[in-house]
């Protein structure tokens, strides 16, 4: 019996968050911040263990536990990481910390409740990345809404009802359906055991409407194009540390989802409707940068961004099918695949670290327009340095993360068709526009407001959330094999399962 | 027909009928106090009946539980809440169409289904007497300590909440202590402290 | 030997990195002097480095290919990072270095009273090692890197005076046109990648005679299939012409000159613009291949050579003038590239990096004597304040304008001829045209900007007049290392790196046989000073001369003739001073088309018809739904029982009355009853 | 002899009369409650019914626990219309329609 690393991972948070919420009142909000910022150093720790000990030359998952959980209905708390939901832990981990961080300072009321609310949601997270038995997975999965809802609901701005509700209203009508199309597979196969589902025969029929089950769960997630709209509206409303973990969280769940349910349940679906999911990711790509060209609200710009950004991710994910059916060659698509993954976690990163600085400038000045900044540079010039950086890697500037996603999909996309590569590289175009016209309207440019004067550059919290995503985006940027390694073993056997014929 | 049938049957359609009666004034009289008694005398003959389906111990129970403790808290209440029963009188006649239809129609439904072709003597014959020897509450006694054990257990539990639950729902709340309210406080507005009035001025006095 | 060029290589490129981190994260606490003292110091190392290098490679034929580390795997792909130095990548290394050290120096003078000094250094360091990065380059993958790395460095530096609204317009610009240009230099490497299977030089020029061979083709549009490789060269070509500001995306270089001089000296004259120019000669086996793409290349490239410098005609900003003559130059280098004359246009990138970046050193300086004025005509007769200056822009000018012996002729000459002798290939004939009356244009504007500011009448204010003085040393001195190269060079290197067999060049850059214009000239050199002499006889001599006249005439011996040339020429005035339109129609169609339509899609189609109509739409439905139904909820006990026991009688009468197989029929046959 | 109909039977009618008495009755809430003890007393009638004529004891069982079962219910529920009856003055069925839509 090894050390059970991942259910600490899952449950030592919640603990956490639990002794973080007792301590209460707004009096002892420093004791709030400080535990919570112990727990999520604990939680990083434990990723080291967890990215040493594992063999990246296997699709098996590794840090295996199982423990019977509701015996009379086959439920198992059964956990497990492989190389596509490791990352994923070690990213929920390093983003609670720099949310831990940055709210340090901008967040003044109920500091106790909102550190415990994102500590929950961490482990919750990780259970997400790590169950292996579906129902489990959903318990997660519903699980980690409360603490995100309620965050947008009690520190969000001025909107924020609404906010809440709608991003609610929407993850929860496609949750709602994926929960029908586990139970459908747990009937038929008789085991909540993700894996026990792999192996199930169904006709095309069957197929097709469990794909579309599970792609209205995921879809909303992403978003996808038209399921998107909740997105502008909450990161809009939710306080920086919310809006974070929305980006760099959240909407990875609904690629995760895709990975590991869509692609091997039912590949025959997907294998006939791939091109519907091409479709809908190159519209993300195009259509949504224009809208966020059209913006004027900082905020809402980068959840457009988010929302074009991720049409790169289900772009890799489905395109695999459009490459093997051109070359013939299983080999062919790991890149499209894991360039999408990559492009995942880069998002996470880049993002994330650009709302923790509209968060600060927010904090600073009230205001999210990109109208009434102006000339932030010259009073801030280490977070204007640092903003340039994220900037960069949402425009996929090559040294940044942002890059190496993009390249990848791009290249992979070409093997299979060329005027899908075409559409999807229009966001070197695209995305530049946007981010640098932000950019330079926020920090370039004379002072055009007479707070800015006032402005001080950013304290030590904020240095440490911000250098901490400064890190990764350039160590992704620079040496990305250091991820990609994780990822071969169970891109392939993905790619595998993702193509067996499973009509009985 | 031996005797003792006869005088089993004399006492079961007597019972039942007294039953029904005592039934029907439960929802036909204006006042409740005597709505309450006509439902004690329903539990009265039920209790009969009980007895003559030999379960004596549940018999019993109605009667010191339902009719002793139940009942009698019913009519404190009733007599402790100072209600004028005139007016509710009102629409007691139109309403009556559509209550007979609806409970003659369930009514209809019901013997339907447990009509003596499915229930009668030639399916189930009455089982034999017990025997002197038997004891109806030793046997339940001897069931709920047993395999029952657990939903007694239960049950006892519920009955504590209930008590609870009732006492802290009926108690008053008295507010014995003046406290401060630091919300109410500092929500305050200014139309809550100040109240301008605008006072007439004096006639001058010439 | 490879061993050691590895060695000084990775010295070479990380220099510049480390004096880029030290200058820009340490600068606090370096300080000024410090900070510029280590970045010239790294500088220097770099380029004794690369003169290490230059030596191993052009003199002693070593060469290097060789992965640093695995950048990424995936699947059946590699990409790597990695060195190729040949004799092309050092002479590359060479010039890049050398200008990047004298810039550096320059900038300690040009820079001295500006609150950012740090910073301009560390970014001119990293500007280095992203251009090192680039001509060091092994792959694709790495070229693409260093790319933009260059861009990125380039958008900083154009806006480095990020409170001037023109600058940060301009670095805006740059940057999005450029990425118009990497649009199809991604493209271009997805098809490598497709094709050829990875992105190593190596691997794909030994595979790309066997794909041309096969005739594969790319159904771009269905029905009109391409060639691959003429549609590979084509995508990556559109990367070269946003880079180098081939036209039509050339519209950026000019608004870059909002950037500090120094900055479009190095970058946007020297060194970043060429980048173009030198991936098409590093990619000459694959352009080989496509006598369609080297049209392309032919035809743009001449394009730009005439009629960008004709717009310099009517320029009067000083750094304007000669921006549009970079443009005009890139162009002769990209219609070397077309004939396969790829020596020469690499020749001539080497001699107008060192040329070009002394006119806008040289114009610098002019500027710092001014107290940052630009416009000419506020200057004139600044031949007796600044001689250094005086002399060297002089120099400069006679390069440019390609009057032997100077740099500029050797190499533009050849250029010249070769796209006369090349006359086979389609569009050589418009291209020879253009060239040669380019070369009057060239003459004409620089000569033009030559006049107006040294001589004539004095222009400027009693108040500048009192404090205009030759620069410190610190930038004359640099004005003085690029003079030296602009006057020899040329004489010195045009036999070693045009004719000669083997040239210095060696096999770093391939021509196909039959596409070999070099070797025609060659058979008529006959040393330097007899190439020198015999251009008299030539056309593009006399056109400069031409051109050197009548800029003579009408800026200095009769200036009332260019107000009848205004007058009359009218209409061509007015084309030249709005640039062909093309910054109009960038700005009206392309922008605010983009915008109109994004804002379209964002009002229209996104907050009304889906998240108003459909989403918040489906919200009234329900709310309207609630209004309707709430009405059956009266709060009344009693109406609530009824329904219940309705819903009772229903379904028990459903079961009893209609089910053939009733529930309750089941149960009454079960055990139990 | 008494068949098991008649007792289902009577069973049914008390349980129909109180249904009726839930329809009929505008009147106070006690009076539902007591339709409540009633509707429960027919159920009770069946349980035992059905015990004594299979002859099983779990029948009984069963009452028991619904005795408790409505005990408890009726504390409550009595409780509950004190607290009424304190807070609106009033029983009245007819009045108490706080929960309209």
């Amino acid at each position: 019996m090894h050390f059970p690393l991942l259910s600490s991972l899952i449950w030592l948070p919640v603990i956490g968050g639990v002794i973080t919420m007792m301590v209460g009142d707004d009096r002892r909000a420093n004791v709030a911040r400080w535990i919570a910022a112990i727990v999520a150093i604990i939680g990083l720790l434990l990723c080291i263990p967890l990215y040493a000990n594992f063999s990246i030359h296997t699709s098996a998952m590794q840090f295996v536990e199982k423990i019977t959980w509701i015996k009379a209905y086959g439920v198992n708390y059964s956990v497990g990481v492989d190389g596509i939901s490791m990352p994923m832990i070690i990213l929920t981990n390093i983003t609670t910390l720099v949310v831990v961080f940055a709210s340090w300072k901008t967040i003044r009321t109920k500091v106790a409740q909102y550190m415990a609310a994102f500590l929950i949601m961490q482990g919750m997270m990780n259970g997400v990345f790590a169950a292996t038995d579906a129902l489990l997975f959903y318990v997660f999965w519903e699980a980690m809404l409360i603490p995100i809802y309620l965050s947008i609901g009690i520190w969000g701005s001025s909107n924020r009802s609404y906010a809440s509700i709608k991003f609610f209203m929407f993850t929860f009508f496609g949750s709602a359906l994926m929960l029908i199309a586990i139970l459908y597979l747990r009937i038929h196969t008789d085991s909540f055991a993700i894996t026990s589902f792999y192996k199930l025969k169904m006709t095309m029929a069957v197929q097709i409407f469990v794909f579309i089950a599970f792609f209205l769960a995921f879809a909303v997630k992403v978003p996808m194009w038209p399921t998107h709209t909740w997105l502008p509206d909450a990161h809009t409303e939710a306080p920086a540390g919310g809006s974070v973990v929305l980006a760099a969280l959240m909407l990875k769940m609904g690629v995760y989802g895709f990975l590991r349910f869509s692609l091997p349940i039912v590949p025959n679906a997907c294998q006939h409707l791939y091109w519907f999911m091409i479709v809908l990711s190159l519209i993300a790509i195009v259509y949504i940068a224009y809208i966020a060209i059209a913006q004027t609200d900082m905020k809402r710009l980068i959840a457009y961004s988010s929302v074009a950004h991720m049409g790169f991710a289900t772009l890799g994910c489905f395109m695999i099918y459009l490459i093997i059916q051109h070359t013939g060659n299983l080999k062919d698509a790991y890149m499209s695949l894991e360039g999408g993954m990559v492009q995942m976690l880069s998002h996470a990163f880049s993002t994330g670290a650009l709302f923790v600085g509209i968060g600060i400038l927010y904090d600073k000045l009230h205001t999210r327009m990109i109208g009434d900044l102006g000339g932030i540079t010259a009073k801030m010039p280490v977070f204007a340095s640092l903003m340039m950086l994220f900037a960069m890697a949402n425009v996929g500037l090559p040294g940044t993360s942002g890059f190496v996603g993009e390249f990848m999909v791009i290249l992979s996309a070409f093997q299979g068709s060329f005027w899908v590569a075409v559409i999807a590289a229009t966001t070197v175009i695209l995305s530049a526009c946007y981010t640098l016209w932000m950019f330079k309207r926020v920090f370039f440019g004379g002072i055009t407001n007479p707070q800015i004067e006032t402005l001080t550059d950013i304290g030590f919290h904020d240095k440490v959330a911000l250098g901490i995503l400064a890190f990764m985006v350039l160590l992704i940027g620079i040496y990305p094999e250091v991820l990609l390694r994780v990822f071969h073993a169970s891109v392939g056997h993905l790619l595998a399962l993702a193509h067996v014929n499973k009509l009985p | 027909m031996t005797i003792p049938h006869i005088i089993e049957q004399v006492v079961f359609y007597f019972s039942a009928i007294m039953v029904v009666i005592s039934g029907i004034m439960v929802i036909a009289q204006r006042n409740p106090v005597r709505g309450a008694l006509a439902l004690v005398l329903a539990f009265v003959f039920s209790a009969v009946l009980w007895i003559l389906l030999e379960s004596e111990f549940l018999a019993l129970a109605l009667i010191f539980v339902y009719v002793g403790a139940v009942m009698t808290l019913f009519l404190f209440v009733v007599m402790m809440l100072d209600m004028d029963i005139e007016p509710m009188k009102r629409n007691f006649v139109r309403y009556l169409p559509i209550g007979l239809f609806i409970s003659v129609l369930v009514l209809a439904f019901m013997i339907y289904v447990v009509a003596p072709e499915h229930f009668g003597l030639s399916k189930y014959a009455k089982p034999l007497h017990a025997s002197a020897a038997y004891s109806n509450v030793k046997e339940l006694g001897h069931v709920l300590y047993t395999k029952f054990v657990y939903p007694f257990e239960l049950a006892a539990v519920l009955l504590l909440v209930a008590m609870v639950s009732a006492i802290s729902l009926a108690l008053p709340v008295v507010r014995e202590r003046k406290l401060q309210n630091p919300a109410e406080q500092v929500m305050v507005k200014r139309e809550d402290r100040i109240r301008l009035v605008n006072v007439p001025s004096e006639k001058r006095i010439d | 030997m490879a061993e050691t060029i590895r060695t000084l290589s990775l010295i070479i490129v990380l220099a510049p990195l480390l004096g880029a981190i030290l200058a820009g994260l340490f600068g606090k606490v370096l300080g000024r002097k410090t900070s510029h003292r280590v970045t010239v110091l790294l500088m220097f190392v770099a380029f004794f480095a690369a003169c290490w290098v230059w030596k191993l490679t052009v003199l002693d034929h070593g060469y290097l290919n060789s992965v640093l580390y695995i950048w990424g795997e995936s699947g059946n792909f590699t990409f790597n990072i990695g060195f190729m130095i040949d004799q092309l990548t050092a002479w590359m290394m060479l010039l890049v270095t050398f200008v990047s050290l004298l810039v550096h120096i320059y900038s300690i003078g040009y820079m001295a009273d500006d609150s950012g000094y740090q910073r301009f250094f560390s970014y001119v360091s990293l500007f280095t090692f992203s251009m090192l990065l680039l001509v060091t380059a092994n792959n694709f993958l790495q070229l693409f890197i260093g790319w933009e790395g260059v861009g990125l460095v380039s958008y900083l530096l154009i806006g480095f005076w990020y409170t001037k609204e023109a600058a940060i317009f301009g670095s805006f610009k740059a940057f999005i046109v450029n990425r118009v240009g990497d649009f199809g230099f991604i493209i271009g490497i997805a098809a490598v990648m497709t094709y050829f299977g990875t992105l190593d030089y190596t691997t794909v020029f030994a595979k790309a005679p066997a794909l041309a061979k096969a005739g594969t083709v790319l159904a771009v549009i269905p029905g009109a299939p391409w060639a691959v490789l003429t549609f590979i060269c084509l995508a990556l070509f559109i990367g070269a012409m946003g880079k180098s500001a081939q036209m039509p995306l050339h519209v950026w270089l000019p608004e870059s000159m909002e950037g500090p001089t120094p900055i479009s000296a190095l970058i946007h004259a020297a060194t970043m613009v060429t980048a173009g120019v030198f991936m098409v000669a590093r990619l000459s086996p694959m352009f080989e291949l496509s006598p369609t793409a080297l049209s392309v290349v032919l035809v743009i490239g001449a394009t730009g050579a005439l009629f960008t410098g004709l717009v310099a005609f009517v320029q009067h900003d000083i750094k304007r003038v000669i921006a549009y003559s970079t443009l005009s130059q890139l162009g002769y280098m990209m219609a070397a590239m077309g004939v396969s004359a790829y020596a020469a246009g690499i020749f001539h990138l080497m001699m107008h990096g060192c040329f070009k970046a002394l006119l806008f050193l040289a114009a610098g300086s002019v500027i710092l004597g001014m107290h940052h004025e630009q416009d000419m005509r506020k200057m004139g007769g600044l031949r007796k304040y600044m001689p250094i200056t005086y002399i060297t822009f002089l120099i400069g000018a006679l390069a440019l304008s390609a009057i032997p012996p100077f740099a500029g002729y050797y190499s533009k000459d050849a250029i010249i001829e070769a796209v006369g002798a090349a006359s086979n290939i389609p569009g050589s004939g418009y291209a020879y045209v253009c060239l040669v009356l380019g070369a009057f244009v060239t003459a004409f504007y620089i000569f033009r900007a030559f006049f107006l500011t040294f001589h004539g009448k004095e222009r400027f204010s009693a108040e500048v007049k009192q404090h205009v003085k030759e620069s410190p040393w610190v930038v004359w001195l640099p004005l003085v290392g690029l003079a030296i190269p602009s006057v020899f060079a040329g004489a010195i290197l045009a036999y070693p790196l045009l004719y000669a067999s083997p040239s210095w060049f060696g096999k770093s850059i391939f021509v196909a046989k039959g596409n070999n214009v070099l070797a025609t000239l060659a058979e008529h050199y006959h040393g330097w000073f007899a190439y020198a002499l015999h251009s008299v006889t030539t056309a593009p001599f006399w056109a400069a001369v031409i051109g050197i006249v009548s800029a003579w005439v009408l800026c200095l011996l009769v200036p009332s003739w260019r107000d009848v040339l205004v007058k009359r020429l009218s209409w061509i005035y007015f084309i030249l001073v709005k640039k062909y339109g093309f910054d109009d129609f960038n700005q009206v169609v392309i922008a605010h088309g983009s915008k109109r339509f994004g804002e379209f899609c964002y009002r229209v189609a996104d907050a009304k018809i889906l998240d108003d109509w459909i989403i918040n739409g489906s919200g009234r439905a329900v709310r309207f739904g609630a209004s309707v139904v709430r009405r059956l909820q009266t709060g009344y006990l009693y109406h609530y029982v009824f329904v219940m026991i309705l819903g009772l009688v229903v379904f028990v009468g459903w079961f009893e009355l209609f089910e053939t197989h009733s529930v309750l029929a089941e149960m009454l046959k079960s055990k139990y009853f | 002899m008494i068949a098991l109909s008649n007792y289902l039977i009577l069973g049914a009618i008390l349980f129909s009369l109180s249904i009726a008495g839930f329809v009929l009755n505008r009147r106070n809430v006690i009076t539902l409650l007591m339709c409540v003890e009633l509707m429960l007393l027919a159920v009770n009638m069946n349980f035992i019914a059905f015990s004594h004529y299979l002859n099983d004891i779990k029948g009984q069982v069963f009452v028991f626990f619904i005795l408790t079962v409505a005990a408890a219910e009726t504390a409550i529920g009595l409780a509950i219309v004190v607290l009424l009856y304190r807070n609106k003055k009033t029983i009245d069925v007819q009045e108490l329609d706080s929960l309209k839509g």
